[in-house]
């Protein structure tokens, strides 16, 4: 069956493009956007291994306790890996901005001067 | 941007729908905190939409107006206040068995007050990233730049 | 329970933490204190964890799968005690350098949330949480190498970060697909279901992920690239911590962690091992031979010694492990030693270049002779402490019939001690350097940490005497030698 | 589950947008879809705690974005490529798409999680805590250490932040 994997793979390519964008830009400001995109995947995988056929979210109701629901471990994961990355975000966007004032450019090929 | 000529911020327009809806999303904030051990929401979520409010009021009516209402300092200490706060949670724990210990009584299911101390936490966490986001937009946003020191 | 003080580890260093950026704002001297305390007191608990036996503490009170299990075993408390010991003679040391930096809170808050988030993973028993406090280690460590904000500091800060966050979400992926395939997270609970379940694509391709995660925390060849930008652009404590410790806890104790205790170490793992080991030694000290700028050269060395390391591991045998374990805490020591020195050369003569300098070691003498002593440690001089590790990876390399790799390492330690005679000669001997008529020597309590840190180089090899390695690295080596624990016995330490 | 495939393939394309569209500001936005999409994808998957934060983080995520896009003057070579680590990327996104196809059969089916550990979450959560809010259970009583990581995250970030903002690093000699 197709549907028991395709979700995933659509996953993992929406994570490529992200960690494509980190690879090959110049640009800080996309660099960062990669990241973004990468981090946005990986929480979306996890939300997919969580779910389940007719599952309910998991949330009790006064009433219906006896209820198939979905997995709610991931969730719990999700919800610390989507503050980690915006941390991670402001930080790099802090960076970004600083070195945007001192080089005058967000070109990553004229800000290196670190080499050797 | 506006906010440079001066503290005038934005548009009249803008200006009236912010002060109608400010201290709505404020209060919404606050109900989701409240009620997030029954429903979703929870210390995060109300925490980014509290700070929401403030960023905003920021943008709408510039900074000086802003600081009226919450000092700078302030914000950053709350962020301080709020990470203490959800520690000495986590330490208190240690009168009921361990490290992160639920100290307190469960409560009734679907009561507001229910969850032994998950309400509480969520408050602190709600305190903590409510202002850690909003001292973040203040540091990034409000940062004008020295002037560039070029080579 | 016997390991109620375990979570202290990482309570008292993030309590200190939120203290200092509450309470220490204007105050230097209230950050000092704060964070000097906080870390004798990390040192004195991870002391204690080394002379107690191995115990685990359940948070919350939830038992093992279901909540978070902190483990304190041999090789927990050998990372500790390596962690704190260096963090706290790096932390009087920077009492005295940081004078020249503003925003002392913001250091000491930094610095404690490193310790907090290093501790964190070290103690941990649960993979993703193991993933968030390296996170918080991480994100502490991208801000103090960008500490200085100079065009350098931030240039490395945005390149480490970049490269560190893409390996944390590497790591996040592989966590994932290890968790859709066992269902749980638990390291020890993680090892017992994929043994029942058996190799798959996935957990190879899992594999692949956290093995390349943590070799970019770790900074072996090839995901090396950011370390000799990063550590040479921060302040010089940062960089001793960086290089001494981080990479450390965060790359080669979790690869250890990961191959040993989680998938169970099966030959193909093992070679994989020792090629990557060799490759970092190797490519490592070549980089570092053509370098004049001293941080970077030390940098450089990092990623060969780093090789050592995971090569001892690669061995897989008991006496490869130790040479391995030993000779991570000797690097540590040393590594840590030749950064503070280097901050000593800089703040006195205000260059990093080889070729600038020359004759300081009149001017100089603690700096000079501390420097010697760890130059000679790093290059395997005997006795000097790094001999007694270099010499147990080589006789495991020989008791397995690995002539190639013993003889590998043998011969990257000479290009090492080459490269550490090029140090000595261009700054310590020969004819004064122009403008250094009024260098002094550094403060006393840079001078502290120093003194302390090459006394340890010196009598580093005593660590193999039978009851202090009964204490201290047999039991470390016994939990990696041991395989896989199953949930149960965990539990039961 | 055909819409969970549509909106997923727009994501995908508002991905790519992002990566590819010319003016950076557009960039920033189509990212901000892409989240948005993501917030609706979380939806459908039965996760309204998440699809809320995921919608509130956000909308703080591209507002600093926007603001790092505010200093431009210099416009060009916005979209320059690194033709090395346009090889690398290409290449890196291949072998993983490949290592993805081969390795996911092995997974558990789409919709048929394993399930291990959190049965035991689903059936006592209740009792165990008193809390409705599954979720909220786990993060903030049987996992509330990760909660505090996470927080901790959170607060160097900040303080990471204010580091990054000072006005000056080094007390004497300024720039070097």
């Amino acid at each position: 069956m197709i549907h028991s994997w395709l979700p995933y793979v659509l996953c993992i390519l929406l994570f490529c493009v992200g960690v494509y964008a980190v690879l090959s830009k110049k640009n800080l400001i996309r660099i960062i956007l990669g990241i973004v995109i990468a981090d946005y995947a990986v929480n979306l995988f996890l939300i997919l291994l969580c779910w389940k056929k007719g599952g309910e979210a998991p949330i009790l109701q006064p009433g219906a306790m006896e209820q198939v629901m979905v997995d709610p471990l991931p969730q719990a994961l999700v919800l610390t890996s989507i503050v980690i990355g915006l941390a991670t975000t402001a930080f790099l966007v802090a960076i970004a901005m600083r070195l945007h004032e001192r080089y005058g450019t967000y070109d990553i090929t004229r800000i290196r001067e670190l080499r050797g | 941007m506006a906010r440079n000529d001066g503290e005038a911020g934005m548009t009249l327009v803008v200006k009236t729908v912010t002060r109608l809806t400010v201290g709505l999303i404020f209060l919404y904030g606050i109900y989701i905190v409240l009620n997030g051990h029954l429903s979703p929401g929870g210390g995060f979520a109300g925490g980014v939409i509290i700070a929401l409010s403030f960023i905003n009021l920021f943008l709408a009516f510039g900074a000086k107006k802003t600081f009226e209402i919450i000092r700078k300092d302030a914000v950053t200490a709350l962020e301080s206040v709020g990470a203490v706060l959800f520690l000495g949670i986590a330490l208190l724990g240690f009168i009921d068995g361990g490290f992160f210990s639920n100290f307190l009584p469960q409560g009734e299911l679907f009561s507001l007050v229910s969850g032994g101390a998950i309400p509480l936490s969520n408050i602190a966490i709600c305190i903590k990233v409510g202002a850690g986001i909003f001292g973040m937009f203040l540091a990034l946003v409000a940062f004008r730049g020295s002037e560039r020191e070029g080579k | 329970m016997a390991g109620e003080y375990i979570p202290l580890l990482v309570a008292v260093p993030l309590a200190g933490a939120f203290f200092c950026a509450l309470a220490a704002r204007k105050s230097g001297v209230l950050a000092d204190t704060i964070g000097t305390l906080i870390v004798a007191l990390v040192l004195a608990l991870s002391i204690y964890a080394v002379v107690s036996p191995p115990s685990t503490h359940a948070v919350g009170g939830w038992p093992a799968p279901l909540g978070i299990l902190l483990v304190m075993d041999g090789l927990a408390s050998l990372m500790l005690l390596v962690v704190s010991l260096v963090a706290f003679l790096v932390m009087i040391y920077s009492l005295s350098y940081m004078n020249a930096y503003s925003g002392r809170w913001q250091f000491h808050t930094l610095f404690l949330l490193m310790l907090a988030g290093m501790n964190g993973v070290v103690i941990t028993g649960d993979l993703f949480n193991l993933f968030v406090f390296l996170e918080v280690a991480s994100l502490a460590s991208y801000a103090l190498v960008a500490f200085g904000t100079g065009k350098h500091e931030l240039e490395a800060a945005f390149k480490y970060a970049v490269m560190g966050s893409l390996g944390s979400l590497l790591l996040l992926l592989g966590i994932a697909f290890l968790y859709g395939y066992t269902g749980t997270l638990n390291m020890a609970h993680m090892a017992e279901r994929l043994g029942e379940l058996g190799v798959a694509p996935i957990t190879v391709a899992a594999l692949v992920l956290l093995l390349s995660g943590f070799a970019l925390k770790a900074a072996i060849v090839p995901f090396h690239s950011w370390l000799p930008d990063a550590h040479p652009s921060a302040p010089a404590p940062i960089s001793a911590m960086l290089s001494g410790v981080l990479i450390k806890s965060l790359g080669v104790y979790t690869i250890a962690r990961l191959v040993f205790n989680v998938y169970g170490a099966s030959p193909d793992l093992l070679n994989l091992l020792l090629v990557l080991g060799a490759v970092s030694m190797g490519i490592g000290v070549i980089l570092a031979l053509r370098q004049w700028d001293m941080k970077r050269l030390l940098a450089y060395h990092s990623v060969s010694q780093v090789g050592y390391m995971i090569l001892g591991f690669g061995l897989g045998s008991p006496l490869g492990i130790l040479g391995g374990l030993f000779h991570l805490f000797n690097h540590s020591i040393f590594k840590s030693l030749l950064f503070l020195n280097s901050g000593a050369l800089e703040q006195a003569t205000g260059t990093r270049n080889l070729k600038e300098m020359g004759g300081l070691s009149g001017r100089m003498p603690t700096t000079s002779w501390t420097t010697l002593s760890a130059s000679m440690s790093i290059s395997g001089v005997p006795p000097f402490s790094g001999f007694w590790s270099k010499l147990i990876i080589v006789m495991a390399c020989v008791e397995q019939g690995r002539w190639f790799y013993g003889a590998w390492a043998i011969l990257v330690s000479v290009l090492t001690l080459a490269s550490f005679l090029k140090v000595t000669k261009f700054a310590f001997l020969g004819k004064l350097g122009k403008g250094f008529e009024n260098v002094r020597e550094v403060p006393w309590p840079m001078r502290f940490g120093m003194v302390v840190l090459a006394l340890l180089c010196i009598v580093g090899g005593l660590m193999l005497v039978p009851e202090v390695k009964e204490m201290v690295l047999t039991p470390a080596v016994r939990v990696l030698d041991h395989g896989i624990l199953t949930l149960g016995e965990v539990v039961r330490l | 589950m055909i819409e969970l495939y549509i909106v997923m393939a727009l994501m995908i394309a508002g991905a790519l947008a992002a990566v590819e569209m010319r003016n950076l500001l557009s960039a920033v936005i189509a990212v901000g879809v892409v989240g948005l999409g993501l917030s609706i994808v979380f939806l459908l998957l039965k996760a309204p705690e998440i699809a809320l934060t995921q919608l509130v983080v956000e909308i703080v995520a591209v507002i600093i974005l926007i603001r790092a896009t505010l200093t431009l003057e210099d416009s060009g070579e916005w979209l320059g490529s690194r033709p090395l680590g346009s090889l690398l990327g290409a290449l890196f996104a291949a072998l993983t798409v490949w290592v993805g196809i081969v390795a996911f059969k092995s997974l558990p089916a789409f919709g048929d999680p394993l399930m291990l550990v959190s049965q035991r979450y689903l059936a006592d959560a209740a009792a165990d805590t008193g809390a409705a809010n599954i979720v909220a259970a786990i993060i903030l009583d049987y996992r509330a250490y990760d909660t505090l990581g996470e927080a901790t995250v959170l607060f160097t970030a900040v303080v990471g932040v204010l580091t990054v903002m000072r006005r000056k690093g080094v007390k004497d000699h300024g720039e070097k």
